[in-house]
């Protein structure tokens, strides 16, 4: 059981980063190998702000969402949308989101230096003892703001006007476009808030796991296996991937074994694939001929 | 109908997609070297029929005969060894394959794959190229493509790029032909041009079904009519008795249509 | 076409003679790594290229290469090519298990698969220490001979490298330019219509998988020998980015796109060392500036700059 | 259809960028230098001990330089990446034989990267000093060219495991190891040295460099009912390991290595580091005068703490230098003969002296335990 609670908050930060991949392939088709590495600036931007302008936690946390978020849309203005106007391959396009995750990786050394980097923990880092089972303040800080997150962009996408023209968009951009919905605007409203969205995740993990500059590959590959699992493009579906995969791997870590963790899990997952093909939460989506 | 053997038997099919009947036992029987229609107003079932017989989609009920042998559900790679070809409602060529490629694609089962003699130059491997060239060249020009084989197929216009299907499927040297809305998106000079490649079909005995809106077409193509709607087979014959057919009119007209 | 072969015969000349006036044992060495990535990118374009399957997991299979290979070497004392046979009938087996998956998903979903695969056969490396020797890796791993003289040095095995290099590429050029070829394409294409049209379209989808595994095997083999060590920090997921990376700035959908791809990447990193801190910023700056501005690739450049010369091209 | 005339323009550019860097920069041989080329990860996961090492290097270099600490030699420094790569080290290196022509190759870190770089070193017949590679096999290849500078790990762990017997007087240990050379040669070194002082071992779970989450194999350590756990790996995966274990209610004594010996590790551990008990060379808070130049020369420098890498390779570029002066030649066999008969150096991580595989056994090694922010001594071990 304690193996399943200390899952959580892993769960919560995975569920983010899914989101924000599932966000991205539903509105604009594009798989975004840098998500890790928006996490990982929102956690350095956050630690500079906290560090240098010697701020509070809530103000580090919306400064460096809005930052990231910035970034997020000038990646998607000067890189994929000329991509999107060639009609590259959607191969191309993984490799150009690779190429920005290797130089936000290096930008991240060069500026702030290889060592890792201690973040203050808003909440006392003392745990909390509930009978035999212990979790920290943090953790359920982290569980709390990543459900919260995730009720935000739930309302952004149903109420917004923004978030209508975005599901629009993902349920089929062609129409959308007829429908007078200007997907560029609609795709820098995506890469913005899943840019934040990571920039938050950031920030939640960084006193926890410290800021490092290649924090981003690890977060970046799990976040894919996350919203891989709940069925890409799923917005629910990456939410309840992400949990999956924090307590699948909090519990193979803990009782089988540590050093097979990591392909136990991915042995499991192309179990999971090859019975349901589209992810764990979605309907097969039928083939129209 | 001729006394002779069907090529092929629509054999009491059904099938239900959750609450809509698209097909309640139907049974078709087609004639050998003959044009047979599937005639009938949106929604009818036409589209789900094909499919089943293309083996994309399973029947709840039923079964498709073919010369006497069931046809495989699931597995459309295999219809094409049995003699059957098809083209679809939408267009699916290989876009950035010429159109020399996409219709020898067509030859595929008729042409072994002899790797080892692929990487040695071998004779086998050239004859099959060969061979499978000259078809794939001999469907073209029936068609009156043969000058476009090096194009890539997305930069043909639409109505030619019907065409190259239809190229693609002759190549598959099928006894019998599906065409699913073949004359779709054509314009008047195509859709005649269309007319005189598949009367040409039928003079080289080959068996042709087809689904098609334009009645105009139908009516001077087809040797024989089946008329669909809501799923159940309401009218079957020549061209002329389909016409004045009272069911076939009111289906597509409307109840309150009643011409003497 | 006279002007043609000649181009083609001074080009041979010069690869074949280059060791002899090269002597600088650094350039060899980035030449032969060059080729040992020729052979994995060849499969890989065959695969993601040709038949449109992406594969994240390519160092999984150049890691069963070099391991299967040296661990027969070493424990059961096989030649060399006894082992690199083996090497390459393990990654079939492989590329089959991996292929299975693959006639149901496509797209992310076989990316995941892949990416899996590959940190399996990481993993299994790292943990097995009584076998594998885990992290510490194998070493002295031996050298492979030929024709009854041992291949030893750069140059030597600039030879060995140049053999299977050419013979990858023949291989694959006839593969592509025949119905193979022409039926992975159509997969890519519209595999629904290819399945229509009687293209077994699960054995082609599993064959090319199988194909692009004994390609990155049989480099693997040769990695072995070539650099005498071998651990699993070789074969990391970046690994597999890289290989990939190669085969699209190269042009994946076409053969000479490989070889284009595997010597410019790799010229490409190594030289940017001058710029020391900065030289990933750099190299991740031309990834996407390639990929943006050459949709198909260096090698696809070529092809779009020769069409535009002669447009009835060949039929 | 300018974008294709700019895509051809780039791809010539990319070409005569590659080959002219190619042509590399052989200096001319004026006066009497000896050229060290330095291999090491200054990108990647461990890309903190490349950079550490790197500085210590160049400071060492400029001072000996300052000072003609070597005579008439001049000492002239080349640093290549190998972002811990095994291939790209073979690289590296290749590349500081062949454009730069060093004479003596220092690095790598990663134990697997080393011996990669070994063959190639090995077959230029070129010397090659580790001052960061711990793994056992690196000194039983009888490669007469390779020498360790790094502390030697069995005394380390004989040490530790001693320690734990006597004064915790402990029957059930756990080690929780980096699953990379260093931390799976640790984690072989610890169990023997358990088994043979007659101790537990009641869990072994290993984590992956880079691993952010400890929990799950905390708590498997504290299910057997370990009461010390010996760590093997870098501090940042240490300080997380001691935090959290913290957080669990898990408050067995922690032991850890010289890997791991660093300020960071106080700094990020925070209150849960206090009472870590480990092994290093390298004290920076040690009253020995070298040491304490050398902290604060390197602090002043570069306005950071220096890591227990950094020291060793700061002593490796003094072990060369003297051996030049004493070779007075970069011939590779004299140079080598010259480092081999090193003694009677005192440094800032000890009196070197190498045994013929190559170890360096004049390492003496400090038993620390961490108090406030500061490591403390708690025994001086000297080198056997």
């Amino acid at each position: 059981m304690q193996y399943f609670l200390n899952g959580l908050p892993l769960g919560a930060i995975y569920a983010i980063v899914a989101l924000s991949y599932s966000l991205i392939y539903a509105s604009s088709g594009v798989l975004n190998w840098s998500q890790g590495d928006m996490v990982m600036l929102g956690a350095y931007l956050g630690f500079t702000v906290v560090q240098l302008l010697h701020l509070g936690f809530t103000p580090a946390l919306f400064i460096s969402m809005a930052v990231v978020a910035a970034v997020g849309v000038a990646v998607q203005y000067f890189i994929l949308r000329p991509l999107r106007e060639r009609q590259s391959p959607p191969i191309n396009v993984v490799i150009a989101t690779l190429g920005v995750a290797i130089m936000a990786r290096n930008i991240a050394l060069a500026i702030w230096g290889p060592d890792a980097q201690n973040f203050p923990s808003p909440v006392s880092p003392a745990p909390i003892q509930i009978g035999v089972l212990s979790i920290t303040r943090q953790d359920i800080l982290i569980v709390v703001i990543g459900i919260l997150l995730m009720l935000v962009l739930h309302l952004l996408l149903h109420r917004s006007r923004e978030g209508k023209a975005l599901r629009a968009v993902a349920q089929d951009r062609y129409a959308a476009v007829l429908m007078g919905i200007d997907t560029g605007r609609s795709d820098a409203v995506a890469f913005a808030t899943s840019a934040a969205l990571g920039a938050a995740a950031g920030i939640l993990v960084a006193p926890i796991f410290f800021v490092t500059f290649n924090m981003g590959a690890g977060l970046g590959l799990k976040g894919f296996v996350a919203a891989v699992i709940g069925g890409l493009g799923n917005i629910p579906g990456a939410i309840a991937g992400g949990f999956f995969l924090g307590v699948l791997e909090s519990v193979t870590g803990g009782q089988i074994s540590s050093g097979y963790r990591d392909a136990i899990t991915y042995a499991l997952l192309i179990l999971v694939l090859w019975l349901r093909p589209s992810g764990l939460f979605i309907r097969k989506n039928r083939q129209k001929v | 109908m001729s006394a002779a053997l069907p090529t092929m038997q629509v054999q009491d099919i059904s099938r239900q997609f959750g609450g809509l009947q698209a097909l309640k036992s139907v049974s078709i029987d087609v004639a050998p070297c003959t044009v047979h229609g599937i005639i009938g107003p949106n929604g009818a079932g036409k589209t789900t029929l094909f499919n089943i017989i293309t083996g994309i989609t399973t029947p709840d009920e039923g079964q498709i005969r073919f010369e006497d042998r069931v046809l495989p559900s699931q597995q459309p790679h295999r219809l094409v060894r049995l003699g059957v070809a098809r083209t679809f409602q939408n267009i699916r060529l290989f876009k950035n394959m010429t159109v020399m490629d996409n219709v020898m694609i067509g030859q595929h089962v008729h042409t072994p794959t002899p790797i080892l003699s692929i990487l040695t130059f071998g004779r086998k491997a050239r004859e099959g190229e060969e061979a499978a060239r000259r078809e794939a060249l001999a469907a073209l020009t029936f068609v009156g493509l043969e000058g476009k084989t090096p194009e890539l197929v997305k930069n043909l216009p639409y109505g030619q790029q019907r065409l190259v299907e239809f190229a693609r499927a002759l190549a598959a040297k099928p006894r019998l032909l599906l065409l699913d809305e073949p004359a779709a998106g054509m314009n008047p000079t195509e859709k005649g041009h269309l007319l005189r490649l598949v009367s040409l079909l039928r003079e080289q005995n080959y068996t042709v079904v087809l689904i098609e809106h334009d009645m105009k077409l139908v009516m001077n193509i087809c040797d024989t009519v089946t008329v669909l709607d809501h799923g159940r087979k309401i009218a079957e014959g020549r061209p002329e008795y389909i016409r004045s057919h009272p069911d076939v009119i009111c289906a597509y007209l409307g109840k309150g249509s009643q011409r003497a | 076409m006279k002007k043609q072969t000649m181009l083609a015969v001074a080009a041979a000349l010069t690869t074949l003679l280059l060791p002899l006036v090269v002597t600088n044992q650094y350039y060899l060495h980035i030449l032969n790594l060059a080729g040992i990535y020729t052979l994995i990118t060849l499969g890989l374009n065959l695969l993601s290229g040709y038949t449109g399957q992406v594969s994240m997991g390519q160092a999984g299979y150049f890691a069963a290469g070099t391991y299967v290979s040296a661990l027969l070497m070493l424990n059961s004392g096989v030649s060399f090519w006894v082992a690199m046979i083996a090497a390459a009938v393990f990654c079939a087996l492989c590329g089959v298990v991996i292929g299975v998956p693959a006639m149901k998903l496509s797209g992310p979903y076989l990316v995941l698969v892949t990416v899996g695969f590959g940190e399996i056969i990481r993993l299994v490396i790292l943990n097995w220490t009584p076998v594998t020797k885990g992290a510490a890796g194998l070493t002295g791993i031996p050298l492979p001979s030929a024709f009854g003289f041992r291949v030893v040095s750069e140059r030597d095995f600039y030879y060995l490298i140049l053999f299977f290099v050419v013979l990858g590429t023949y291989v694959a050029w006839r593969l592509a330019n025949s119905k193979v070829g022409r039926t992975f394409n159509a997969l890519r294409e519209d595999e629904l219509a290819a399945d229509s049209m009687g293209v077994p379209v699960n054995v082609y989808k599993i064959a090319a998988f199988a194909i692009s595994a004994v390609y990155a095997g049989v480099a693997g083999s040769i990695y072995g020998s070539f650099a005498g060590v071998a651990s699993p920090d070789n074969f990391t997921f970046d690994d597999s980015v890289g290989f990939l990376c190669m085969s699209v700035v190269g042009g994946n959908r076409t053969i000479g796109g490989a070889l284009a791809g595997a010597f410019i990447l790799m010229f490409l990193s190594e030289a940017l060392r001058a710029f020391q801190a900065y030289r990933l910023v750099i190299y991740g700056a031309i990834l996407i500036f390639t990929v943006i501005y050459m949709p198909q690739g260096l090698a696809g450049l070529m092809d779009v700059y020769r069409r535009r010369r002669r447009p009835e091209g060949r039929p | 259809m300018n974008r294709k005339v700019i895509s051809l323009f780039f791809v010539m550019a990319l070409v005569i960028l590659s080959a002219l860097s190619l042509t590399g920069y052989g200096s001319a041989q004026t006066q009497k230098t000896i050229k060290i080329g330095v291999v090491g990860p200054e990108s990647g996961g461990s890309a903190q001990l490349g950079q550490g090492q790197h500085k210590a290097i160049q400071m060492a270099v400029d001072e000996i330089n300052a000072v003609k600490g070597t005579g008439e030699w001049k000492l002239e420094v080349f640093f290549e990446d190998d972002e811990g790569n095994p291939t790209k080290s073979a690289s590296a290196t290749n590349k500081l034989l062949q454009q730069s022509e060093v004479n003596i190759i220092i690095g790598a870190i990663h134990s697997s990267a080393t011996l990669a770089d070994m063959v190639i070193t090995q077959r230029a017949g070129i010397p090659q000093i580790t001052s960061g590679s711990t793994g056992s096999s690196i000194t039983e290849q009888n490669n007469k060219w390779i020498f360790r500078t790094a502390v030697n790990d069995e005394f380390q762990a004989n040490a530790l495991i001693k320690h734990a017997k006597e004064t915790l007087k402990v029957q059930k240990v756990a080690t929780f190891t980096a699953a990379d050379d260093y931390g799976q040669s640790g984690a072989k070194l610890l169990a023997a040295a358990a088994q043979k002082e007659g101790l537990q071992l009641s869990a072994n779970p290993t984590y992956n460099n880079g691993d952010k989450d400890f929990k799950p194999q905390i708590l498997a350590i504290k299910d057997s009912g370990a009461q010390a756990i010996f760590m093997w790996g870098l501090y940042t995966e240490a300080a997380l390991i001691a935090k959290q274990a913290r957080q669990l209610g898990v408050d067995v004594q922690l032991y850890g290595a010289s890997g791991m010996a660093a300020l960071k590790l106080i700094e990020l551990g925070g209150d849960a580091a206090q009472g870590l008990v480990l092994t290093q060379s390298f004290l920076p808070v040690s009253t020995d005068p070298k040491v304490m130049e050398f902290v604060n020369k390197y602090k002043a420098k570069y306005q950071d703490s220096p890591i227990p890498h950094a020291a060793q390779a700061y002593d490796t570029v003094y072990i060369i230098a003297d051996a030049v002066k004493r070779a007075n030649s970069v011939k590779p066999e004299e140079l080598r003969e010259a480092i081999a008969k090193t003694t009677g150096l005192k440094l800032v991580t000890g009196q070197p002296k190498f045994n013929p595989k190559g170890d360096d056994i004049g390492k003496n090694l400090l038993i620390t335990v961490i108090k406030g922010d500061k490591f403390e001594l708690v025994k001086t071990v000297t080198g056997s």
